[in-house]
């Protein structure tokens, strides 16, 4: 009786399911036929016929659509990663302050928490570009022997050229995100007991190494996954290069609608490439994980 | 313009609904641009009024549908908005039903995708523009056209591409680009916006045509005429000297003057065009009653003493030398 | 007599309003064993961490060592106390991520800077000496409650410190291993050490103490020598709470 | 009287000294800090005294507020804003009315007919479409029927996750990986260009409530997981004690399983709802004039072209605002939820 | 008599190999009070939880109130069951998110349809009964160990049993607290309720209980009078047993 109930629950389900999935791809390709848009993906192999300003990799505007998507994927990885770093030093050092001994670096840390978790990001990227990177105007030029350059074109140093958009993006996120790593670090903390600093005061071991020599490595497993959550959040955000002209994979799909109309087919390249960076993500972070249980046979 | 599969229009679901759901752009000085008491205004804002008078007979009856760029075309595509009165360039794979599937309306502003430098970086042309950046609104034909023309002369150039022309003119006036590219003549209107305006010279460099028109879908042959048409009269309108101001007087003398068979036609009361078209007969009246002829608008919105002031270069009728010219309403 | 640890007038209140210590004063000579026994709330622990600057103190004076402690808390010297004095919890406290010798070995190489191998060799003698030298390999975790303890003695050693503070060292024990530990402790007293031990094991103060501290309510009611404080406490109120111990 | 003020003076900078100048290293970062700080206001002051032009702000606060709403119309989503807040000021700090405090929860689910009623209009005020809906009213209506429409979803897909169906446990754990592996402008763009594709010819669905829907769809994956994780930690004692008392499997979800978890996961509902708050923003990429997107559009304004700084700061000061009144709000739920049950 | 439980050849194993309740089989009549006592483990826990379904079991039938039960495990007759049983937990197990009167009312206003007002009204009835219907709107967590109890207690009894479960109602409680529920039990027995109860309470056994059952590793290992159980027990391994009891 149970069992056939349970069967029959899910058969009821299964149909109900499939039944609205299978009205909304009818509709959708009533919709696509009727609108001629069509279902392909032949147009990538065209000529993208659209300049980039940023390309790890060669490119100019003869390549085609699914390359320009490449670029765009490496833009996005570029900026992730080295946001993600940076986050992490930003948040580690805040999480640190917040729980250290200087009350006056702990109201800062803190009120630097409520300041950036409760403004839109959306508005701090657009500030930081805007403001921030735009600020400096030609007369702000600051010039290093030729080393170092910094303008609102950018900064160069040695060599390294990074334009305005990629640094407003890296900040506006890191500055964003470390927030966030600084609670997540803070709750890692809190989360060794207070026996533990007790022991090493009484040792006359020193705070700051106390801190990493005692305390971190016993919060990092309480720390790891929330970092990892953190870093998909990053990774989700930087679509919002968009509003400061960073040419990322949403920015480029966004062009690519714009010039062909295909947004059903850009919507799924886009849905596989975050699917991709994601496994990445939690893929390294895994491993990660995985390393510091093992260095860690006592658990 | 392809045929209509199915007999229903979009001309009748307008009348049904009595109002018109218009896209338009709502950042763009002169064309579309919300005002501080919430209203929208610009030349592109009286197009979609004149459309309104023409099929509702009620120049208000307009739902104003800010769009991106990005969306503008799946929007007229699924039937989110009527029709598009936003800036769009007439080109071919937009109009074809093997590209955006649309089909535009009759051009409202001849532009030409221009660029602007501040005076004193000494840029004389686009060479000078070598290797330099350059802020262009993203997903646009302007961002095709600066390609096509630095790639043909084959200049390095770096495009930085901002969503929407407002971002456009505050990359450019920051610094971050050497010169900025869109249409010459928001071109213009964002340089009256400027606190110096005369630090900024526009290049002769016309890097291309951009015939700006309304659009909608490709496969409403009703609808699309009804545009063309009500664009058209506002041509015509001004090529008679019919205003705002003095339309009844003309109603009257038309009326009293069967001789006059051109205007009485024009006017809609004789030889039931508007109704030809889906339309009423008197649509011409409606129309220039609430919005004035293409010259009021046009003086209206990017006048000399207007806000965003453009000369009106091609934009003048044919007979003075500019290139709107209206077929003859017969 | 040289006096290892001077308390003068200590005072504290984590809330106010409410003494955890109330005008404490009290000596401990070199080489004695001072034990420190009172009802649960009466501010045993908050003393004994007064003594290596775990906690700080509102009014009074410390001077342990020749180094005198106000109710400023100079960072500076407490950090010169804490690597003369040592301590062992109730909790052991040991680094779990550590293994049982780098446990003990940690403080005299990032203290000390001795170098490693002196700081290993006299970690494993002094694990030795606690019967526990076959585990220096082992991980915290490991280990049984009265080995872990131990270790913790190991370490609270290894920086050869001149005074021992103990915070009920047996009490989170089973009583099977108590024993273990209160042997080791014996041992310590006997080679001299001076120490100062919070602990409700009335047989170990017997054998082992100099004095007894007897606190209540953040005051010290009485400090006698155990003969007399066992058989014939001069206060009702110890009298009660010895009554309540013999109980359990 | 005087020296009990000066010892307390002295022990104050004593304290001072104690936590801000411990040592060198402390006190160098200190005073660095304190260098920086006031550099910074120095110039942030100076800017907003002598060189900001506030008139960006002041002469388009009905816009910011309401969008075109009609002019004289605007009391209508001025009373519901205006309620809102009297009601947030009531449960922080009202007094304890005992049948009010019972029955907070349904005056504040009450505030939604309210809101649709004074914005849409209808049965004797003047109807006005969505269209019209803008500012800070859009913003808040976003996240107040987004974050409503998903609760319910939210914990039907927590309780589809926790099913002992294969099927129905695998196509929710699907849909909520999947929603919280893709960005929120990619559901949002779904939401208004994609939607329509879906569906059949002729149906319409209002901007705004395409926005609602995609916030609703993506919003909810999240919420689903603060649920499981509530419905996770609830002993299974519970629905023992509850099987003994011989009710039935949905009345145990019903009157068991769902009031605990809620509980236990309003802190986490919270912060989704200020996260969502927030992500309205986006909403500005995709066209719709809400807050940030009514900002950007007065800044087309030739008048205004060009004050990018001064609507960017009093944009960040009214969402930062709003954030911390929702804020403050969650933290006096929990706590009152942990000092006494009996409320909420 | 007429018997409200009677259980035959009941077996069940959780782990292969190992069985928790071995042939087990017993008869309550009604009005009657059957003390189950066994060491940990010996599997009272699972039997008493099978009479209300809670728990499965392999082979054998159950006959409770005339509803018979087998290993098929029919959720309508279990549910009907439930209806008629009450069962008291160890942990309480009350609802926390419910006053202490919705606590009660949730049963009897869902499961048997009664009117708001009418199950309020006998809630309170048996509050008083209990002797806490001063904390009716209270909520549990507000209330102390014994309390709670007997607020589950009420609980079980709002539904009207026919039977009541009770699994070592007393062994979560304070020692000055197990007597007001060992209270309430013993009315309730005197009322004539049929109860099977898991307890070492020896003085609520010899009192209350007619017969007593004893179980070592999922067997029956003898059911007696309790007053040839307590004093001269049948079985080696029962005597094994009071002897420790005694102990402690
Ligand atoms: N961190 C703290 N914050 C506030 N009050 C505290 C703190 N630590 C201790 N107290 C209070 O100070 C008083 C003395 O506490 P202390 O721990 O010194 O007592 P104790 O004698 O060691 O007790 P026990 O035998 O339980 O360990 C108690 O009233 C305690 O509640
Ligand atoms: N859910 C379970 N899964 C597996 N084994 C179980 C489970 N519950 C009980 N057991 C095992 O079944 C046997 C009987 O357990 P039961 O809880 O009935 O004993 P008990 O007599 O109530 O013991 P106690 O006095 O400790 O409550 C034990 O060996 C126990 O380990
Ligand atoms: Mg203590
Ligand atoms: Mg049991």
């Amino acid at each position: 009786m149970k069992i056939n109930q349970k069967l029959f629950l899910q058969f009821g389900i299964c149909i109900i399911f499939f039944g609205l999935i299978g009205i909304l791809i009818n509709n959708l390709t009533i919709n696509l036929i009727r609108t001629g848009l069509g279902f392909n993906f032949s147009w990538l192999f065209k000529p993208a016929s659209f300049a980039l300003a940023e390309h790890p990799l060669p490119y100019t505007s003869s390549d085609s659509y699914a390359w320009a998507l490449f670029i765009g994927w490496l833009n996005s990885l570029k900026v992730i990663v080295s946001s993600l770093i940076l986050a992490t030093f930003l948040g580690t050092l805040i999480g640190f302050a917040r729980t250290g001994t200087n009350s006056l670096l702990g109201l800062i840390s803190a009120g630097y928490i409520t300041i950036i978790r409760q403004t839109p990001l959306l508005l701090q990227l657009m500030f930081w570009y805007f403001v921030g990177f735009l600020g400096l105007k030609d007369n702000m030029f600051i010039q290093i022997k030729n080393i170092l350059n910094i303008s609102n074109q950018g900064i160069e140093f040695s060599g390294l050229t990074f334009s305005s958009e990629f640094l407003a993006l890296l900040f506006g996120l890191s500055i964003f995100t470390s927030a966030y790593i600084a609670e997540v670090i803070r709750g890692g903390i809190l989360s060794v007991s207070r026996g533990q600093w007790e022991a090493f005061r009484s040792l006359g071991i020193s705070e700051r190494k106390g801190l990493t020599l005692i305390i971190l490595p016993q919060a990092l497993p309480a720390i790891i996954p929330g970092l990892t959550s953190q870093y998909l959040n990053l990774a989700k955000n930087s679509t919002l290069a968009i509003a400061v002209g960073y040419s990322d994979i949403y920015a480029i799909n966004d062009t690519i609608i714009n010039q062909t109309g295909r947004a059903i087919e850009c919507f799924i390249i886009l849905l596989i490439s975050f699917l991709l960076l994601n496994l990445l993500i939690t893929n390294t972070m895994e491993i990660i994980n995985r390393l510091i249980l093992k260095s860690r046979e006592y658990s | 313009a392809t045929t209509n599969q199915d007999n229903s229009s979009r001309l009748d679901l307008i009348k049904n609904r009595s109002e018109l759901i218009c896209g338009v752009s709502g950042k763009i000085p002169g064309f579309s641009f919300l005002k501080s008491d919430g209203s929208y205004q610009g030349l592109d804002v009286d197009i979609c009024k004149a459309f309104a008078a023409a099929i509702i007979g009620d120049s208000e009856k307009i739902q104003y549908r800010p769009l991106t760029a990005a969306e503008r075309f799946t929007a007229i595509k699924t039937g989110e908005i009527d029709l598009l009165s936003r800036n769009t360039t007439f080109t071919l794979s937009r109009d074809s039903s093997g590209g955006n599937g649309l089909t535009f309306a009759p051009v409202v502003f001849h532009d030409g995708q221009g660029l602007m430098v501040k005076k004193e970086s000494g840029i004389k042309s686009l060479k000078d523009l070598a290797n330099k950046s350059i802020c262009v609104g993203s997903g646009t034909t302007t961002e095709q056209n600066i390609n096509d023309a630095f790639e043909s002369s084959s200049l390095p150039y770096t495009p930085i591409k901002y969503q929407d022309l407002n971002q456009v003119v505050a990359g450019y006036l920051q610094g971050r680009c050497s010169a900025m590219t869109s249409d010459r003549s928001q071109l213009a209107a964002a340089r009256s916006g400027f606190k110096n305006p005369k630090e900024h010279i526009i290049l002769d460099d016309v890097l291309s045509k951009e015939p700006l028109a309304p659009a909608s879908d490709g496969q409403d042959q009703k609808l699309a005429d009804a545009m063309r048409w009500v664009v058209f009269s506002l041509i015509s309108a001004e090529e008679q000297g019919i205003t705002k101001s003095n339309i009844d007087e003309k109603v009257q003398i038309a009326k009293n003057n069967p001789q006059l068979k051109p205007l009485r036609r024009f006017l809609g009361i004789d030889g039931g065009l508007g109704e030809k078209i889906g339309l009423s007969n008197d649509f011409v009246i409606k129309v220039i009653s609430s919005t004035g002829n293409y010259g009021e608008i046009y003086e209206r919105h990017l006048g000399k003493n207007s806000e965003v002031p453009i000369p009106r270069g091609q934009n003048e009728l044919y007979k003075k030398g500019g290139v709107h010219i209206s077929p003859p309403f017969n | 007599m040289e006096p290892i640890v001077v308390a003068k007038n200590l005072t504290k209140s984590y809330t106010k309003g409410l003494r955890a210590l109330d005008n404490v004063s009290l000596t401990v000579d070199k080489g004695k064993v001072l034990v420190v026994m009172g009802p649960s709330g009466s501010g045993k622990s908050t003393l004994i961490r007064t003594f290596n600057g775990l906690e700080t103190f509102d009014k009074g004076e410390i001077n342990i060592l020749g180094i005198k402690v106000d109710s400023t808390h100079d960072e500076r010297k407490i950090q010169k106390i804490r690597r003369r004095v040592g301590m062992v919890f109730q909790q052991f406290n040991l680094f779990p991520h550590l293994s049982i010798l780098e446990n003990i070995t940690l403080a005299p190489i990032h203290v000390q800077k001795r170098r490693q191998i002196e700081a290993e060799e006299y970690g494993m003698y002094l694990l030795s000496q606690m019967g526990i030298d076959s585990h220096a390999k082992k991980y915290p975790i490991q280990l049984s409650g009265g080995e872990q303890q131990r270790v913790a003695i190991a370490r609270a050693l290894a920086l050869k410190p001149e005074l021992l503070l103990f915070d009920e060292p047996t009490s989170a024990l089973d009583p099977e291993r108590i024993n273990e530990v209160l042997d080791a402790m014996r041992t310590l007293a006997e080679q001299g050490m001076t120490m100062i031990v919070v602990t409700h094991e009335i047989g170990f103060a017997k054998d082992v103490s100099d004095q007894v501290l007897f606190m209540d309510s953040g005051k010290v009611v009485e400090t006698s020598p155990p003969n007399i404080f066992f058989s014939n406490a001069r206060h009702e109120r110890s009298r009660k709470f010895l009554n309540q111990l013999d109980k359990h | 009287m005087l020296k009990t003020y000066i010892n307390s003076t002295i022990f104050f900078f004593k304290q001072i000294r104690k936590t801000i100048f411990l040592n060198l290293f402390n006190t160098i970062i200190t005073l660095l800090i304190i260098l920086l700080i006031s550099v910074a206001s120095i110039h942030a002051f100076k800017w907003l005294i002598f060189k900001a032009n506030w008139k960006v702000v002041i002469s388009n606060l009905p816009l910011y507020a309401f969008g075109s709403f009609p002019p004289d119309e605007q009391w209508r989503p001025a009373t519901w804003i205006i309620s809102l807040l009297l009601l947030s000021i009531f449960t922080l700090c009202g007094p304890e009315w005992r049948w009010l405090r019972k029955n907070l929860l349904i005056v504040w689910l009450g505030t939604i007919p309210l809101g649709l009623y004074l914005l849409y209009g209808g049965l004797g005020l003047s109807p006005i479409m969505s269209r019209h809906w803008g500012g800070l009213t859009l913003t808040i209506l976003l996240t107040v029927f987004s974050s409503l429409l998903s609760l319910p979803l939210g914990i039907v897909l927590a309780l589809c996750r926790q099913s002992s169906l294969p099927l129905t446990q695998k196509v929710s754990s699907i849909y909520i990986d999947v929603m919280r592996a893709i960005p929120l402008i990619a559901v949002l763009f779904f939401g208004q260009l994609l939607i329509p594709l879906f569906l059949p010819l002729g149906m319409e669905i209002d901007r705004v409530w395409r926005a609602i829907f995609a916030f609703t769809l993506f919003v909810s994956a999240y919420i689903a997981e603060d649920i499981r994780g509530g419905l996770q930690s609830i002993p299974n004692t519970q629905i023992e004690a509850a099987n003994s008392l011989g009710l039935n499997q949905y009345q145990i979800i019903q009157f068991i399983l769902i009031p605990q978890a809620l509980r236990i996961a309003l802190p986490a509902l919270t912060n989704q709802s200020i996260g969502l708050f927030q992500n309205t923003s986006l909403m500005a990429i995709l066209g719709l004039v809400e807050l940030l997107g009514i900002g950007r559009s007065i800044l087309a304004n030739p008048e205004f072209i060009g004050q990018y700084i001064e609507v960017y700061v009093w944009l960040a000061c009214v969402y930062w605002i709003v954030c911390t009144i929702m804020a403050v709000l969650a933290r006096h739920l929990e706590k009152r939820m942990t000092i006494n049950q009996a409320n909420f």
